[in-house]
């Protein structure tokens, strides 16, 4: 009984980390969002609360908690309010089966930073993320709006079309790397770049890889491939009628989603929490050359500052990342630290990506999107699978 | 005995779930409803199939459940583009409207 | 824990299903029976079907039913009409029968000898189904997969819209 | 010894002729033909040298052809020396015949059509005579009459020849169904179609089975080779071209029937009384075409029927028991037949299509080619020594007088009528003063070169081809009269006949139509074929078409057969109207009465067993 205790206060200790963990980037992350958008349009972005306004999210919280919770008449109201909990829970579930990293020791256990380990993790993962189209869906036809309806029609005609591209980009690096469990399939890349999927014998899965982005945006609704809630057309798309704490969840899933597709991404093809080069050529010194590089310049901005707030600001913030950079060369919490780095790195360029994208690209038209996906993705992913296997059973053996 | 389920429940439990897609079936008007039922009984089927794998301790259960799931999927697609061409021609979806097969 | 996990899934799954025929609207009819595949699904894994309990979730509630719900919220199906007759009379007695006799024929068949454990079977991975498609059932598979190709044609000449010449 | 290239070349030829030949230049067509049939000849001269003496048969095995429970039947051919004869006949005259038609047929349309039908024929006729069992022969037999039929209505716009060749196709079926009965007894009785097993077990087979086998045998051979009652096709099978007539109708294929019935010779010679029944028919043929032929106007009328009677006397020779006087016989008739046949169409030609003797006359000096190679042939037919067919005829004749005197006596009154009518046609074609309109011209060298060589075979085939010598080790022998006076009589008669035409034709031209005056009856009946066309019209045809319309038709087909069909779709419709009344159209209708019968069936599983316990 004992063993089963710990098992299950692990699994609890664990849940609560990562669940704060994901929380945070999600709030946070919007503020990147913004932050990046501001920058690429040139212009400051939020500022005001905290300083950077590195406090708004928080305020963004607090008013959406306490703003008046609408519910309309004429809704379908049990799917009106099952829709959001549906996309949320859904979103959430799925970073279930993730792995952060390497085993780690902390005191007397041994665990995985991942909550559990599928044998069938990545087929978990897609049938989680199929299930989402309904909260979209649902919330597009209980809110009786003719926006809302169009834009859940496009939601689910877009999802499930978009489904077919990503799993079979999804299988070709499972071929190569012969296991659906997430976390064997990142110590399969185990080595260096070059054993990292996206560049790993026999066929590198390059065109899988921009496939697999391809077809994540759209999955998680993002621009180019926002359409179901295309604003200039359909006012707000499925969550027109949507408010307060209901309207926060379907924006949390999106992010969720935007965080587990990324995740997926480094898992499948860039190696998970797998440093690009070997040890011995400095790859534990990343880090703290990163950090330190980013204290230099953070303090160089703060004794030159354009507002007169940042002169207090940015040199703490320098001081802060000196002090990061020197934990990152702390032995004792190198060996979880390093891969948490690596992974968190590679998602995160993956989420600047799809940040980057939303800032540039403008929106598809609707019957270009699903010829998009049918003539193109679709045949090109067929092709990239089968050009895998073939050589995948040609160099076995 | 109470670490494991008895293998007659799970059959049992397909023949109740096969029984309310008949119910449905017979009951239910909406031709789409109707086309769902079918899909409840088909469901109900795979459950059988795969408790008599277990029971066998193979695979083929699987397989035929595999195969169902992929006789359901185009049959829902071929059955709902059929669903959709009666609505355009009648407008009406209640399948007792649909019997011009009659004489 | 096993007897536990399978009487609360098996209710899920009865109660999902009697939602699914008493529903009059075909949206919560869809919605149910969508609980009833996901419940189903994890007595999948309970009977060792790792694979299938994936497949179940991923085809049937993440694709046939989506496009179900999908052609609902295109016809914009209301609740259904109350007209011709009832199968009532002839129905429900038949269906009791029906029910009694098939509990009876599975108690006969199958006595309570053979039980189910979680792990009792592990034959039912991706690994084995593949193994078992592509060399014993590779015929089926095929046929399979041209029947799959007649339903998309015959879905798309039924359901296109006629072309004014 | 590679026997399968015989037959092959002429099917090849036929092959490329008939699906390209609508491409090719004539000159192409013809070479490709007559290529064919030479290659083949050669074959068969380089087959006979390799074989040396041949005392026993050569057999070559190629593949089994019908595997089926007892039934073992290969692709075997056989070469002996009755084998070699025939092909030399076959593949000689065919070649000569084919070289004949490239002037003959110039002007035809159909060019390829013909020369494809020819070499089919040829093809079939050389499994004919090769096949090494009565299954493979009856191929052959079966294949040239069909060539047979295609080429008679080679003319297919015409109705005549159409008619024509439906009848040849239809008399020889009934030939067809006694032969073909013939193998299943031969069958039933042997066990096996091979030629050398079935007359291995024949010599121990009881009298009465042989007979049986001979005289359904004899059936087949009465269609193929035109006897008694089955002849009345061969005569109107002139409807096709006249090298068709030489080389199917008087060289090779009706001379398969006296092939069959010498290749079994085991079984007659142990069925005495189909050997009778062979001789009479023989010489009743050979009598009844002559006295037909006596008064025919038609030039191919009066050889066709002469070739009836030829063949007759062949079967007279099997009859009496010498095989290899009717093998004889078969070979020179072939050389001058053929040869009367070319020189007939020779003067059609010349005359650009005229028949009728009536209007000819004269012709000795307009074409005197063909005039002397006919001669040649004439002097064959009428028996006058030396010539080719004084030997044969005079073998069959001594044999036949051993047999039965009367035979012999009928057969010199026959042989003097075939003089005359010989002699008859010769004096108004080519004496006298020309009576027709066109303008005669002579034939071109291809033709003739043919008529000549066939001309030197009638005069000297007799005494340079010793066939009964050849074909002694085969054959059983037979008692030969050794009595010249027989001979002289036979040569009497010969000369008597042209004597009398000269008389009749030459010296009083006018005599001819007086004496057809004078006996009007019996002239009318010959000269109407003793009306056995208007016979066989009133008692077989007639009946047979009548019957088929009224019980066949109205009878049996209208009345019982569609009535049964009309009833059971009737009663079904009946059936199908009550049924109606489940089908309600309504699906939760039918979803009811599917689960009604499910419940009756696991009810019924439950009561009636099927589960444990």
């Amino acid at each position: 009984m004992e063993l089963l205790d710990s098992f299950i206060f692990i699994t609890l200790v664990k849940t609560a980390v990562v669940f704060a963990v994901l929380m945070t980037t999600l709030a946070y992350l919007q503020w990147v969002e913004r932050k990046v958008i501001a920058h690429v349009q040139v212009r400051p972005g939020p500022y005001r609360v905290g300083p950077h306004g590195l406090l708004q999210p928080v305020a963004d919280i607090i008013k959406l908690l306490t703003k008046e919770d609408l519910l309309p008449p004429y809704v379908n109201k049990p799917l009106y309010l099952l829709a959001p909990f549906l996309a949320i829970s859904m979103a959430l579930l799925s970073i279930s089966v993730i792995p952060f990293g390497p085993s780690i020791q902390v005191g007397p256990v041994t665990t995985w930073m991942q909550l559990t380990d599928l044998n069938i993790g990545v087929l978990f993962i897609l049938a989680v993320s199929s299930m989402g189209v309904y909260g979209i869906a649902l919330a597009g036809w209980a809110s009786n709006n003719k926006y809302a309806l169009i834009g859940g029609l496009r939601s689910s005609a877009q999802m499930i079309s978009y489904e077919l591209p990503m799993s079979l980009a999804i299988a070709a690096p499972l071929l190569i790397s012969n296991t659906l469990s997430l976390r064997k399939l990142v110590e399969a890349q185990d080595g260096g770049i070059f054993s990292w999927n996206i560049l790993h014998g026999p066929f590198p899965q390059v065109i899988s890889f921009i496939i697999f982005m391809i077809a994540a945006f759209a999955e998680t609704n993002r621009i180019p491939f926002d359409l179901p809630e295309a604003e200039n057309e359909l006012v707000a798309g499925f969550h027109t009628e949507y408010s307060s704490m209901k309207f926060a969840s379907f924006f949390m899933a999106e992010y969720a989603n935007m965080i587990t597709v990324s995740a997926m991404a480094t898992l499948l093809f860039l190696g998970g929490w797998m440093a690009p080069w070997p040890v011995a050529w400095g790859a534990s010194l990343v880090p703290t050359v990163i950090f330190a590089i980013a204290g230099v310049t953070a303090l160089y901005h703060g004794t030159h500052t354009a507002r007169k707030r940042d002169k207090l600001t940015l040199p703490v913030f320098g001081i802060i990342f000196f002090i990061i950079a020197g934990v990152f060369l702390l032995p004792m919490v190198q060996s979880w630290l390093l891969p948490l780095f690596w992974f968190a790195g590679k998602t995160g360029a993956i989420l600047f990506l799809f940040i980057w994208v939303r800032a540039t690209l403008p929106r598809f038209r609707y019957d270009q999107l699903m010829g998009f996906t049918w003539k193109f993705l679709f045949p090109v992913a067929m092709l990239n699978l089968l050009v895998t296997a073939f050589l995948v059973a040609w160099t076995t053996k | 005995m109470m670490n494991a389920v008895p293998i007659s429940w799970f059959l049992t439990l397909s023949a109740i779930l096969f029984a309310l897609g008949v119910a449905g079936f017979l009951f239910r008007r909406n031709i789409i409803t109707v086309f769902m039922s079918i899909e409840l009984m088909l469901n109900a089927v795979n459950l059988s199939f795969v408790t008599f794998s277990y029971q066998h301790k193979e695979v083929s259960g699987h397989l035929f459940t595999f195969f169902v799931m992929v006789v359901a999927a185009a049959e829902a697609a071929v059955g709902l583009a059929i669903i959709l061409t009666v609505f355009k021609g009648r407008s009406t979806l209640n399948i007792d409207d649909v019997n011009s097969m009659k004489n | 824990m096993d007897v536990i996990l399978f009487l609360i899934f098996a209710l899920i799954a009865v109660a999902c299903a009697i939602n699914v025929v008493v529903q009059t609207h075909p949206i919560s009819s869809a919605l149910s029976l969508v609980g009833v595949m996901g419940s189903l699904a994890v007595l999948y894994l309970l009977l060792g079907a790792e694979f299938i309990a994936a497949a179940q979730v991923i085809v049937y509630a993440g694709a046939i039913m989506v496009l179900f719900v999908f052609v609902i919220m295109l016809l914009n199906a209301g609740a259904e009409t109350r007209k011709g007759r009832s199968y009532l009379i002839p129905g429900a007695p038949l269906l009791i029968v029906f029910l009694g006799l098939m509990a009876f024929v599975v108690q006969r068949i199958f006595p309570d000898s053979t039980m189910v454990r979680f792990g009792g079977f592990t034959g039912g991975g991706p690994k084995d189904v593949g193994t078992a498609l592509f060399t014993t059932y590779l015929l089926p598979f095929e046929v399979t997969s041209i029947l799959i190709l007649v339903a998309i044609i015959g879905a798309i000449v039924l359901a296109r819209k006629e072309i004014d010449q | 010894m590679q026997l399968w290239l015989i037959p092959f070349f002429p099917l090849a030829g036929f092959l490329i002729n008939g699906i390209f030949g609508r491409r090719f230049s004539k000159s192409l067509v013809n070479t490709v033909a007559v290529g064919s049939v030479l290659l083949s000849f050669l074959w068969v001269l380089k087959t006979i040298s390799a074989m040396g003496d041949l005392n026993t048969p050569h057999v070559e095995h190629y593949f089994t052809w019908i595997q089926s429970g007892a039934i073992n039947i290969g692709c075997d051919f056989l070469v002996d020396r009755l084998t070699i004869v025939m092909l030399l006949v076959v593949t000689g005259i065919g070649s000569l015949i084919h070289i004949y038609s490239i002037g003959y047929m110039s002007h035809e349309g159909g060019y390829y059509r013909f020369f494809a039908y020819l070499n089919l024929f040829m093809f079939f006729m050389l499994v004919l005579v090769l096949g090494a069992s009565f299954l493979l022969l009856f191929v052959g037999w079966e294949g040239v009459g069909l060539c047979s039929y295609l080429l008679i209505g080679f003319y297919f716009d015409k109705k005549f020849a159409t008619d024509a060749g439906n009848k040849a196709f239809i008399v020889n079926r009934i030939g067809d169904f006694g032969f073909s009965l013939a193998m299943f007894y031969i069958f039933k009785n042997f066990g096996s179609l091979d030629f050398d097993k079935v007359f291995q077990q024949a010599a121990s087979a009881p009298e009465w089975v042989l007979t049986t086998i001979g005289l359904l045998l004899m059936v087949g051979a009465c269609g193929k080779s035109a006897q008694i009652p089955l002849y009345v096709w061969l005569p109107d099978a002139m409807a096709g071209p006249t090298p068709v007539s030489a080389l199917i109708h008087a060289a090779t294929m009706v001379t398969a029937g006296v092939y069959m019935t010498a290749r079994s010779w085991v079984i007659f010679t142990h069925a005495p009384g189909a050997m009778d029944v062979i001789a009479v028919v023989g010489i009743a043929t050979a009598f009844l075409a002559a006295t037909i032929g006596l008064a025919q106007n038609d030039i191919k009328k009066v050889f066709a029927y002469s070739t009836v009677s030829q063949l007759g006397y062949m079967f007279v020779g099997i009859g009496s028991g010498a095989f290899s006087a009717g093998v004889y016989h078969l070979v020179t008739h072939a050389f001058f037949k053929a040869l009367l046949f070319l020189g007939a169409g020779s003067v059609i030609h010349a005359l650009s299509g005229e028949q009728d003797m009536r209007n000819m006359g004269g012709l000795r000096k307009k074409i005197p080619i063909t005039f002397w190679t006919m001669v040649c042939a004439w002097v064959a037919i009428s028996g006058v020594p030396p010539f080719s067919g004084f030997f044969s005829k005079d073998a069959i004749l001594l044999a036949a007088y051993g047999h039965s005197p009367a035979i012999y006596w009928i057969g010199v009154v026959t042989a003097g009528m075939t003089a005359f009518y010989v002699s008859r046609a010769m004096f108004m074609t080519f004496f006298g003063s020309y009576r027709g309109k066109a303008h005669p011209h002579e034939s071109p060298a291809v033709m003739w070169v043919p008529l000549a060589v066939l001309a030197a075979l009638s005069l000297v085939g007799g005494w340079l081809f010793p066939i009964p010598e050849f074909l002694k080790g085969i054959f059983p022998a037979f008692e030969e009269a050794e009595n010249h006076m027989l001979m002289y009589i036979s040569v009497f008669a010969g000369f008597a006949g042209i004597g009398l035409a000269y008389l009749m034709y030459v010296v009083k031209p006018g005599m001819a139509d007086s004496l057809a005056q004078t006996f009007k009856a019996p002239y009318q009946l010959i000269y109407n074929k003793y009306f056995v066309d208007e016979i066989y019209d009133a008692t077989v045809v007639r009946p047979v078409v009548g019957g088929s319309r009224i019980v066949l038709w109205k009878g049996v087909d209208a009345g019982l057969i569609d009535g049964i069909v009309n009833g059971v779709g009737a009663r079904c419709r009946d059936v199908g109207s009550l049924l109606r009344l489940l089908q309600s159209g309504n699906i939760r209708g039918y979803a009811t009465w599917v689960l009604f019968g499910s419940v009756a069936l696991i009810l019924a599983m439950g009561l009636y067993g099927g589960l444990p316990r």
